[in-house]
This record gives C-alpha cells, structure tokens and sequence, in this order.
C-alpha cells in the first residue's frame, strides 16, 4: 500500500506542478482521523494519505463552487468515489475535462484516470463492489422480522434524527440547489424534527438514490445520531440490482434506473 | 402574439371566492346523496362564497345559474358536482369561459359515477360527496388560469419516403390545398411497387397504374420532389417542424440534363448488379434506376464511377451536350419548414441468408419474391421471361416457400407478413401463365387470403391455373450436383415427409422495416415496436397518428401492408395533415409541464423520463452570450401533459399545469 | 500435463469402443490426462426424457455432482447424446432454481452448476490447435465430409457457436490432418438414429442417402463424432445399394489420431465393419486406391477386419 | 363501532378513471372507502403523494392506472411500475407492508374489475386494522 500511496503523491504533485489541474482533493491521515484536504501547491503532495477508513466521499465537494471553480481538479478515489464520479458524469453533473481521479483501493493504485477510463478501471478490479457481508446480513436479520417489528424499529430510529442534514451534505448524490425537503408551496414533507417528518425524509432520501447510491456510506458516517443510513440504502441497491440489474457507477453514460423502463419489467405486484 | 379570451379575473391576483354548484341529476345523483345538506356543508368551506343545488345543472337554466352566479359574485373558481367530468366537464367549462371565468378554473367533482351510482346507504354517500367537493374547492383555490396553446401552422406536409404510399398521401394533402415536400432517398420515387409485375387480385401490371401518379406528383405545383435526399435532423414541433435535408451529390445537373440518355449508353462499367432488378440485371455507373424513374435524370454512383474514385474516364462529361455532368458535386443540406410529418419509410425483405436449411443465402436459385417479381416483369432483366440465374435455363419445377423469416420467433419474426400469402399466389398464377408445361409447388403454413377478392384469387392459383398447394413446412433445400435444387419438406396433411426436385425456389421472405428506419423515427420522436415497424398513437382508434403530435404514418413502416391497405392509410394521413392545416393556428390542452429554471440542477432526469422528446436541455446565457449553466426545458408544442418528468425529479423542480404539485398535495390534504 | 474429467458413458464400452480408444490415444499424444469421473451412471440417453422429466435431469445430475465433487472443471463426453445430455441438464438447472432444487432432493447430492461439458468436436478441435499441433506429422492427403448428425449441431445453448445448420467445427480439425473438408449437403442430415434396431430399413435409406451424398460431393470418407451416426453408417452398408457401400467412416478422433502417425490398431480401425484399411495402411494413403473402389465387401480387403 | 377504513385512490385520467366512471354507469355498487384523486397518468404520481396520503389519515392507498401497452402516453405506466416496484419494496423494510399500498391495472372496460378490486381492497384494509397513531408515517407533532 505504500508504494501505492507513494505514486499517487507523485502523480498529484506531478498533476499540480505541470499545470493540467490546480486542486486536488485527498485524504491526511492524522492518527486516527482522517480529513479531507486541499491541495494546490506541487510540494503539499506528501500530505496526500489514504486508507480504507477514508469513507468521507470526495466527490461531494465537486458541487461546490469554491471547489468547481477551481478546475481542472483531481480527485483521490476509492472505487466507491470513482462509482459516484461516474453516477454524477452520467447526471451531467461533471464534465471529462473537469476532473480526473487518482483511482486507488484495496488492489493498489490505477493511476490518473479520466472519467472515460475509470469503467475499465473498476470493471477490472472491482467488478461486484456490493455492500459489505455484515451490512447485508443486517439487511437480511431486519427484512425477515414483522412489518410491525421493523416499523418499531424504524420509529427508534428515525425519532433520532434532528435534521441536521449532515447524510445530505455528505452525499454526493444530493447535489440538489433546493432539496425537497425545503419545498414550501407545497409543504410535502414537515420540517419539524419529528414524527411523519422524520419518517418522509428519511424515506424519500433513500429513493432519491434508488439506482444512484455507490455505497460508499458517507451518509451514515456523517450522521452524529448514528442512524443506520446504510440499512436503507443496501436494501434499496440489493432490491435495485436483483430487479433490474441496476449497478449505478460503471458506466459513463447510463440512462437512470428511476426513468427508464422495459416492458420486461416485474409487474406482478401489480393486481 | 397570443390573444388572450378577457376573463374577468387570472385566478390568485384576488381572494379565493369560490361557487359550488351541485346537481341532482334527476334522481340519478339526489336520490342516495342529500343534495342540500352538501350543499349546506360545501358553504362552510374555506374560500366558497356561494353553494346551490339543482335538478339539472347541465341544463340552460343550471348553466345560466353558474353564469349569473359567476358575473354576480365575481367567482374566481367553480365546483360542479355532478357526473363524470369525461361527461360534461366540456360543457360546463365553456358555461364558464362565457361568463368570463377562465376555463380551468371551474372543476368537477364526479358524485354520479364515483358516487351516488355505486353506493346505496345515504349518510355513506353523502359523506363522500362530501369530500369528492372538498377536494375539488381545495383544488379549484389553487387553479391557474390556463390558456390553450396556440401553435401557427406551416400548411406545408413533409412526406418521408416516395413509394405508393408517399406518392398517395403528397397528392391528397396536395389536392386538399396543401403544399408537400416528398423526400425520397433514391433517385427516383415510385418505390418497391415500381419493381412489381403485377398486382393482385386483379393482375393490374403495377407500373401502369403507378406511374402516372409518378408523374401526376412531380408535375403537381404544390408538390416539390427531392429525391436522392434524406431528412438528417428534425427540430421545432406540430405546426411548425423545421427539417434538414441532406440532399447527395448526383453529379447530374438536374436543371440541365434532358434525361437523353446520351452518359448512359456511354458508360463503360456495364456490370453493376442493379438494386431496382434485385441483383439480376445490371446498370452502369451513371444510370436511372429503372427507364419510367421520376425525375427521370441520371445520377452518378460514386462508389463505382472510376471518374470519382481514381479520376480516370470523365467519358460521361464527354458526351454530355449539355454539360449537365458536374464531377465535384456535394452534398447539401436544405431546409424544410413544415407544419405536419408523413412518415411513410417502406418496407424490405428480410435477409433469408439466415435460414441455413434454405441454403443460407448462397444457392443462387433461391431467390426471393422481389427477384422473382423482376423475373416476371415484362420490363425486367429477361424480358418477362422466367429464367433461372444461374444457367438463364426456364425452371420447370418451382417451388414457392410461404412464411419464410415470418410467423417464427426463433430465427425470423413472430408476426405474419401479411402479404405473402397473396403475392405466392400471384407468383405461382404467372408462373403457370408463362410456362405452361411448369410445376408451381407452394408451401404454407396457412392461406391467410383475408381480403376483397383475395380468397377467390387463391382458389383460382389452385384450381384454375393449377397451382400444387402443399401445407406443410421446407426443412431443407439443397443443390444437387446436376444442378437440381432438392426440396425437402412435409405434407402435413397426407402426414408424409416429400422430395420435390426443383429448378427454382422463391422464398416469401417476411416484410420488415428499412434499414435506418428506426434512425428516422428517433429524429421525428416516433416509437417503434420490438420488430422495429413504427408505433401509431393507439392500435384501435389512432392508428395512423404517432406519440408525436403531427407526424402520422402511412404504408408499411407502420405494419406489413399490401397496395391497398397502404394507400387508404397514405389517404388517412392525409386527412389528418389537412385537418391540421385547416386552420392557421392549433389549439392544446394547456396541460403541459413546466420547468424551474432557477431550481433545475440538470440531472437530466426528466429529459431521459420524456416520452415525447419534449424535455430538451437548455442553456441559460448572459447578455454578452455566455453560458451560465444548462438546464432543462419543456417544449410547450411537444408536451402532451403526462406528468412523469415531474415525478421523476427529485427537487420537484418540474410541474404540470393543471395538476400541479400544490393542487395535488392540497387535494391529499383534503381527504383527512 | 493437463487434466480433463472423462464421461465414457455406455456406448464408448459397447459399439463406440473405437471412439473411447482413439479418444484416449489422441488425449496421450495431446499431453492430456483423462480423469474418468468415478462412480459414473448413466446419462439418461435416450430413453428417459421421454418417459419421466425428472429422472431426464436427475440421472446427468448425479454425474455431474460427482464430477463437481471430484474436482473436475470440465468434463468431456465424447458420445454426443451424453454430451447434449450433460449439458443440456446444465441448462436446465440454470434455468431454473425451482428445478434444481427438486432436483437435488432427489438426488440427495449438492451439484453448483460450475462443470463444464466438451463434446468431441470441440475436444479434437482443441487438441489440433493445441497439444497435438506439432505432432500432426502425416498429412493424409484425403477428401473428408464432415458428418454433425443432429446432435452434435443442433440444441439451443447446448451445441455453442455453430450454425445449426451449417456447422463447420469439424473443418478445422480435418484441415489439421492434411485433409480437405468437402462442402456437402448431408452434414446435418438424419443417419436414422435410435431407429436402427425397430425400423432398421428406414435407417439404411437414411444413412444410404447421406454416403451417397458425400460420394457425390468427392469425399474419400466420411468423419462423425456420434456413436449413433457412426454405428448405423458404418454397419449398416451391408444392407444399402451401392450408392452407399464401401465409404469408410471414422470417427473425427480417429482422423487426428492418424495424422499424427498413430498406428491404426491402437485407435480402433480394424474394428470398422466397412474397412478403413486403404486409409489406415500407410502405404495407400493419398489416394493411390481410392477406398470408394474397393468394393462393398469388407473381406475384399487388406488389414483390419473384425 | 366496526373499523371503516379510509382509502386514497390514485388513478389515471384515461384508464381507471374511466373504469371507474364504467363501474357508475353499469351500477355495480363497491364498498363508499375509497376516495379518487384524478391525475393524468400514473407516471406522475410522486412517492411523496402515497406519504402525504399516510400522514393525512390514509390507512391505505390504491394506485391504478393503464395496462402494460395501453397508456395513453405511451409509456408513462411503465415508468410508474419501476418506480413502485422499488418504492413499495422500501415502504415494506420500514413497515408499511402490502396491506397498505396496493397496485393495479384497471382499463376504460373493466368496470367490474374496479368494483372487485375496491371490494377487495377495503376488505384487506379493514382486516389489518386501523394504519395507527402509533406508525411514524402517520404520527404528527
């Protein structure tokens, strides 16, 4: 791993110095945090750390105008940040000339990689990049109770939450300029940190990233009540992928799961 | 500029002030709902200003009633409850409209069908009845006034594609008073039935009767041909589409050339298989496709003119007195205003090469029907004369195979071509009429003759002409080495395997849509069906309209046809595209979507979610012309009001008049 | 050296010894070691799938658990109807869970669905571009027409990559061995099949026709990769006219395993009905005897003989 | 006092509503549960309004529209059955389960499907009881 980080501080610094981006975004490791940092200047390069507990996913910033303003940039990613820069390239959210990845995960690192090439990159190492074992057995523990039993257990859960909106900004798939959830006129989901609103955010968060969501899990790390985010999110990709074969983030272009259709679809629930 | 009808108020600018109006109908609706006391509840709701009942609200006193009341009480919305709006919603809407309301703001809340028809106990009822009007005065407070699109028609009709039904449908828009364009990709028009013998039932020689309306539509003065030309892009929408034209080089100035045929005769590449003989006869390198083709002026094959791809002969230009040969001709784009589409792309035969069992496309006396149709033609490559390819020998044993490539979802299609049955007849009865001593053995499958005359016509390739009709299927031909073309198959009926030992075979081959169709229809937002053929609106009741508001269908892009059917489609068409220009404007049902602009985000969601291409991109730029960002747009002329781009963006960035988020989410709210 | 699982199944013990010797000469030459799946039964060919569907599917799935079980990836089934049996139960079970589950409990054996099946074209097609490429050093010179049947062409997702009706994956093997393949009408013709003991006169017309075809198109004999094809083209010449007598027919393994100068004993030659002699014996090959003149009787002949 | 359940129904303007409309005019009488809101066609109906229905006092909701191959805009039912299929899934793993949303498709000729379909519906609903105070879908401030 380390001479993979080694390579990749150098591609950074090598990116930086020749011009072809002015910021690059990447992970310091100091002891057991981890930050997101900044990068602009060649010689800032040996600060560039990564690890798997990186899970803050960079591509989030890339809405941002501060940040976008900046490009060309880099970005350092895990294949779960590669799967997003590619959900927001097939959103039309990022251009291929605006940024490039310094690919990098469990199999080492893949280089400078432009939006075109990071397909190829994770279809060669990460071909079934799925939610974790534990996460899906969890899945699998709650889908078998009652409904009762899990709408319980979402009540605990979901009264938690003080919307705060940190799963929000953590994800690089809310890239909305105005969240539903401040929509007025009309009023579709309550404002208030309780009850039905609790309930219809986080609902309408989950399928919001039906067919979009890569995984990556910043938004449950994000969250300081600690609300099992994921848990709705692994279900919503399990159901997504067995139903439609959806894999959201290995394609450049790909038409959106939630607005496309085949005639082949399932309907029998349909009475 | 749009002219607004002035209504008395555009809705919101004032306080809600709303008019209930309830019917009894009769008894229909007073008999199970207590009219008066939902008029009584209905009052005491927010915003409502008046609330009557009466016997019969669709009647002249009830609508002068809604009048008055609306001219009285200044109603900025209206509730009737009464039957089902798909019943009277036209007639009370336009009640309103006269009073001087906006249409759209008077609502229907359907308490006969939804209600007072299907329930018997009283209270229940009447408590519905109660809601149903509730929610429409919640709808109604949050009505817009809406105004119907009004689109200016260019009374001009592009019709793509030059065969019969091209040619038909630009005549009848012509002789309604329409102008045309007809695009024709090859260089002449007059398409597959050009290349035909004859036609059944009647055994009309095709060309005699096609061709003078060649002529008729290239003569017509409202008729502009521009053949060897193909649509390239497609933008703006009914009334007013704007088409480019790529129109190919044909080397031949048209406005020159008197079509002597002086280049032609000259040209030394003689052996050019010719695609109007189906391979079996031969052109030069500047050629007409066939000597009645219209316009009938050469054009240059720059594939295999040597003059354009080794710069060597220019003989051509040699003998030409007109100078009409221009070698460094190009091709041109050309724009087309048009306020209606035929589309009316054709059909082919599809490649029987996948059939192995059939010889796979390589025994050279396997033909298919349109070889056959040449062979038969008295202006095709023998003369009329039926002659095998391969050795110009008569066939004495022909062997027809129906349902080749149709009615087989493993290898072909799984629909019936429709027409072969017919036309195997036809071969078989011209085959038998040109040689006397021949066998025709047809194989089918069934005799699907389902037409005027066409059942007689069977009977009598059977009966009178002698036609050896054989149900059953071909499992294999091969060729023997004497030549023989062996036929193996099953008489079904006798439940026996039989040899036929032919000399020429002709597959029915199944009709498919031409290559590039599908390409034609992206451009024009037309769907196709999974076997490519283009999708009409509705397969009962809107079968010659298409998901894309003015562009309509005729012939056999939509489904296999034969003549007739592809021409009272062609003249269908045509009536529709007249029905368009009838009027300078268009009139749409203001439902449409709308677009934040300051909201959007451009996932592009809604763009790929759009049925009818409507949702486009849409850059936003300062004054100096630079690009801020791109969102996305809605195209009033496009939209046919779904509603799913609005449900499939994630920031409801997108609404649908009529039916807007506010007006729903009220509605919801209304049923607690 | 490399490994393939090996599925003889009955006929190459019984009829189609020839094949199951030169299958296994070729394999030695070839640097491949055939593992026969231990413990085997029977495929089920050609009976049971008429009879009970789900004895069909049961009957290969216990050979193929045990081929799983044993570790073998890829199993090849030189008999074509244990080939299409095999693999046609592969698909099967792949199609549907339901089935292999049902199926399983029967069998009361795992199986995962990951054994792979090679038929004999496939097989010698391998070996001639692979193991065997630079020992086909007798080129023998001969007209062949490649005889499919319907098994080894036709089966959808079971006979891979052929044109069902214009197959060709026999081409490449008899181009390996120096000879021609002739293009003829009857590769995928019927030989008769299971006919051959109840309407044996049916199966002499058919198997009559598909010789007569291949002498007409200039063939010196005729390959085959079926048991069955190969049992009633060869043995049944007896009772055919002469448009069918005389036409040596060896199995495609045969064919390999002479062009690489294996001796005709070792792969099973003599133990034809109609003598393959003149192409067997070293001296007569390129046609210095044309095998179709030597006659009906196989007693005519040279060596071999049963 | 028996349970009356209280059902919101999205329909389709040209199939179901017309359906419905069908059901009136053949005088097939159904249970007075269900209460219709008019949309133009399935695809426009936003998981957002199965919700509100829900915190509005819904004990269930029914949503029909078109057959596969019959809508009126050619395919805005399609795009209405992916997005169920997957929202009802989610609805299910945070506890509203399938006697709480219901699918169908009810064309302009099946009026008696409708009657069936409602009957069968609100039968189902009364069955489960009351969608509660005590479910956070519905509990309010």
């Amino acid at each position: 791993m380390s001479g993979a980080i080694g390579a990749m501080r150098a591609d950074a610094a090598k990116l930086l110095s020749e011009g072809a981006v002015k910021l690059v975004l990447g992970y310091c490791v100091r002891g057991n945090e981890r930050y997101p940092c900044f990068i602009s200047e060649a010689a800032q390069a040996e600060a560039l750390d990564f690890d798997q507990s990186c899970r803050q996913n960079l591509a989030a910033y890339l809405r941002k105008p501060e940040v976008r303003g900046r490009a060309p940039l880099a970005v350092v990613s895990s294949p779960a940040v590669c799967r997003s820069l590619l959900v927001l390239s097939s959103e039309s959210q990022i251009r291929e000339n605006e940024v490039r990845a310094l690919a990098i995960g469990p199999k080492g690192y893949g280089g400078i990689l432009g939006l075109g090439a990071l397909g190829a990159w994770l279809k060669a190492d990460y071909p079934d990049l799925v939610p974790e074992q534990a996460l899906l057995d969890r899945v699998a523990e709650l889908s078998a109770k009652t409904a009762q039993e899990r709408a319980k257990f979402w009540m605990k859960e979901f009264e938690k939450c003080t919307r705060c909106y940190a799963c929000r900004a953590a994800c690089p798939g809310c890239y909305c300029e105005r969240c539903i959830v401040e929509k007025n006129m009309p009023q579709w989901i309550s404002s208030a940190a309780a009850g039905h609103g609790n309930y219809a955010w986080e609902v309408i968060r989950a399928f919001h990233q039906a067919g979009r969501c890569t995984g990556c899990g910043a938004c449950e790390a994000a969250c300081p009540q600690g609300l099992p985010l994921m848990l709705l999110n692994a279900r919503l990709s399990q159901d997504a992928f067995e139903e439609f074969g959806s894999r959201p983030g290995y394609e450049l272009e790909a038409k959106p799961l939630i607005g496309s259709w085949s005639a082949e679809d399932d309907g029998s629930f349909i009475r | 500029m749009r002219r607004f009808p002035k209504y008395v108020n555009a809705g919101r600018a004032l306080m809600a002030r709303i008019g209930v109006f309830i019917c009894h109908c009769g008894e229909n609706i007073g008999r199970t709902v207590d009219c008066p006391a939902a008029a009584a509840e209905a009052a005491k709701l927010p915003g409502v200003v008046l609330s009557l009942d009466y016997k019969y609200m669709c009647s002249d006193p009830g609508q002068q009633m809604i009048n008055k009341a609306i001219a009285e009480k200044l109603l900025t919305g209206a509730v009737v409850a009464a039957c089902s709006p798909r019943m009277h919603e036209r007639t009370f809407r336009s009640a309103a409209a006269q009073a001087g309301l906006n249409p759209y703001l008077l609502e229907m809340a359907n308490v006969r069908e939804h209600c007072s028809w299907v329930h018997s106990e009283r209270a229940a009822a009447t408590a519905k009845a109660n809601d149903l009007i509730r929610v429409m005065v919640e709808k109604v407070r949050r009505n817009k006034a809406l105004f119907p699109i009004r689109v200016p028609v260019e009374p001009t009709a592009l019709v793509v594609g030059g065969g019969i039904a091209g040619i038909q449908a630009a005549l009848d828009i012509a002789a309604g008073g329409g102008k045309v364009v007809l695009v024709e990709r090859s260089p002449s028009i007059g398409g597959h039935m050009a290349r035909l013998s004859e036609t059944f039932p009647t055994l009309d020689c095709s060309q005699c009767i096609l061709t003078p309306r060649m002529v008729e539509a290239a003569s017509h003065p409202d008729i502009r041909l521009m053949t060897y030309s193909e649509v390239e892009a497609v933008e703006g929408f009914v009334g007013s589409f704007e088409v480019t034209v790529r129109r190919k080089a044909r080397y031949v100035d048209p406005e020159k050339c008197t079509g002597c045929g002086d280049c032609f005769n000259k040209c030394p590449l003689k052996k050019i298989p010719s695609e109007f003989d189906a391979g079996l006869g031969s052109r030069r390198a500047i050629y007409v496709p066939f000597p009645q083709a219209v316009p009938n002026k050469p054009v240059i094959d720059a594939a295999n003119c040597t003059m354009l791809t080794k710069g060597k002969c220019g003989l051509c230009a040699k003998v030409c007195a007109r100078g009409a040969i221009d070698y460094k001709d190009q091709d041109r784009l050309e724009k087309v205003k048009a306020g209606a589409v035929v589309l009316a792309a054709g059909f082919e035969l599809w490649d029987h090469s996948a059939y192995g069992e059939y010889g796979g496309g390589r025994l050279k006396d396997v033909i298919d029907g349109f070889a056959f149709e040449r062979l038969a033609s008295a202006s095709g490559p023998t003369g009329g004369e039926i002659r095998r390819p391969s050795d110009g020998s008569e066939p004495k044993t022909v062997v027809f195979i129906q349902c080749c490539g149709s009615r087989d979802d493993k290898k072909g299609k799984g629909y019936c071509s429709k027409i072969c049955c017919m036309y195997t007849a036809k071969h078989a009865m011209l085959y038998r009429h040109k040689v006397h001593d021949g066998r025709a053995v047809v194989f089918y499958m069934d005799v699907r003759a389902a037409g005027k005359g066409y059942e007689e016509f069977v009977r009598r390739a059977i009966e009178a002409d002698g036609a050896e009709y054989v149900r059953g299927r071909v499992s294999r031909v091969y060729r023997r080495r004497d030549g023989k073309l062996v036929v193996k198959g099953a008489d079904t009926l006798v439940g026996r395997p039989m040899t036929v030992e032919a000399d020429l075979v002709v597959l029915a081959d199944a009709m498919v849509p031409r290559r590039g169709a599908e390409k034609l229809a992206q451009l024009f937002g037309v769907g196709c069906d999974t076997d490519g053929f283009y999708s009409e609106a509705h397969p009962k009741l809107r079968p010659v309209e298409t998901a894309a508001a003015g562009v309509f269908l005729a012939g056999a892009c939509q489904a296999p046809k034969d003549i007739p059917d592809s021409v009272a489609q062609a003249s269908a068409a045509a009536a529709k595209a007249l029905g368009l220009f009838a009027k300078p404007e268009l009139e749409r049902e203001p439902v449409i979507a709308r677009v934040n602009k300051n909201l959007c985000v451009h996932c592009r969601a809604c763009i790929n979610a759009c049925p009818y291409g409507a949702a486009k991109d849409f850059e936003i730029k300062d004054r100096a012309g630079k690009l801020l960002r791109v969102v996305a747009e809605v195209n009033e002329g496009l939209c046919q009001g779904c509603g799913t781009c609005a449900a499939v963006c994630r920031s409801n960035s997108v609404d649908l008049d009529g039916f807007s988020d506010e007006q729903v989410c009220a509605q919801i709210a209304a049923l607690e | 050296m490399k490994a393939c699982g090996y599925y003889p199944g009955c006929s190459l013990a019984g009829g189609g010894v020839e094949l199951d010797l030169s299958i296994r000469e070729v394999s030695k030459a070839a640097g491949v070691d055939l593992r026969e799946i231990e413990d085997w039964n029977c495929c089920g060919a050609t009976a049971a799938h008429c009879l009970n569907h789900d004895l069909a599917v049961a009957l290969p799935y216990r050979v193929l658990s045990l081929a799983e079980e044993q570790g073998l990836a890829e199993v090849l089934a030189p008999c074509a109807a244990c080939f299409s049996r095999l693999k046609g139960t592969n698909l099967r079970l792949a199609r549907s869970a339901e089935l292999a589950g049902r199926v399983r409990a029967v069998v009361g054996r795992p199986y995962g669905g990951g054994v792979k099946i090679v038929n004999v074209n496939e097989f010698c097609g391998r070996l001639a571009a692979g193991g065997l490429k630079d020992k086909l050093s007798k080129p023998l010179g001969l007209k062949v027409a490649g005889y499919y049947g319907c098994l080894l062409s036709r089966g959808e997702g079971i006979v891979e990559g052929e044109d069902p009706e214009n197959p060709s994956a026999m081409d490449a093997v008899i181009r390996a061995a120096g000879c021609e393949p002739v293009s003829w009408n009857f590769s995928t013709e019927c030989c008769g099949g299971g006919f051959s003991m109840s309407k044996t006169e049916a199966v002499v017309e058919l198997s009559a026709a598909v010789l007569a075809d291949a002498r007409a198109a200039g063939a010196d004999l005729v390959v085959t990769g079926c048991p069955m094809c190969h049992s009633n083209l060869d043995m049944r010449q007896r009772s055919m006219g002469s448009e069918g007598r005389g036409m040596p027919v060896l199995y495609l393994s045969e064919l390999l395993g002479l062009a690489c100068g294996l001796k005709p004993e070792a792969l099973g030659l003599n133990r034809h009905f109609t003598d393959a002699g003149p192409i067997a014996s070293p001296l007569s090959v390129r046609g210095e005897r044309r095998p179709s003149e030597c006659g009906a009787s196989r007693n005519t002949s040279t060596p071999g003989g049963r | 006092m028996t349970f009356e359940p209280r059902i919101t129904a999205f329909v389709c303007n040209w199939c179901t509503y017309a359906g419905a409309d069908l059901t009136g005019t053949s005088r097939l009488s159904y249970a007075p549960n269900i209460r219709i809101v008019k949309l133009p066609c399935t695809g426009r109906i936003d998981p957002l309004f199965v919700l509100k229905a829900f915190e509005g006092g819904a004990d269930a909701v029914l949503i029909s529209g078109c057959h596969p191959g019959d809508c009126h805009y050619a395919s805005g039912n399609y795009h209405a059955r992916r997005r169920w299929s997957l929202f009802r899934k989610l609805l299910a793993f945070t506890g509203i389960d399938e006697n709480r949303v219901f699918f169908s498709w009810v064309s302009a000729a099946e009026g008696q499907k409708f009657a069936n379909l409602v009957n069968k519906v609100t039968e189902q609903v009364r069955a489960a009881g009351p969608f509660g105070e005590r479910n956070l879908a519905r509990r309010r401030l």
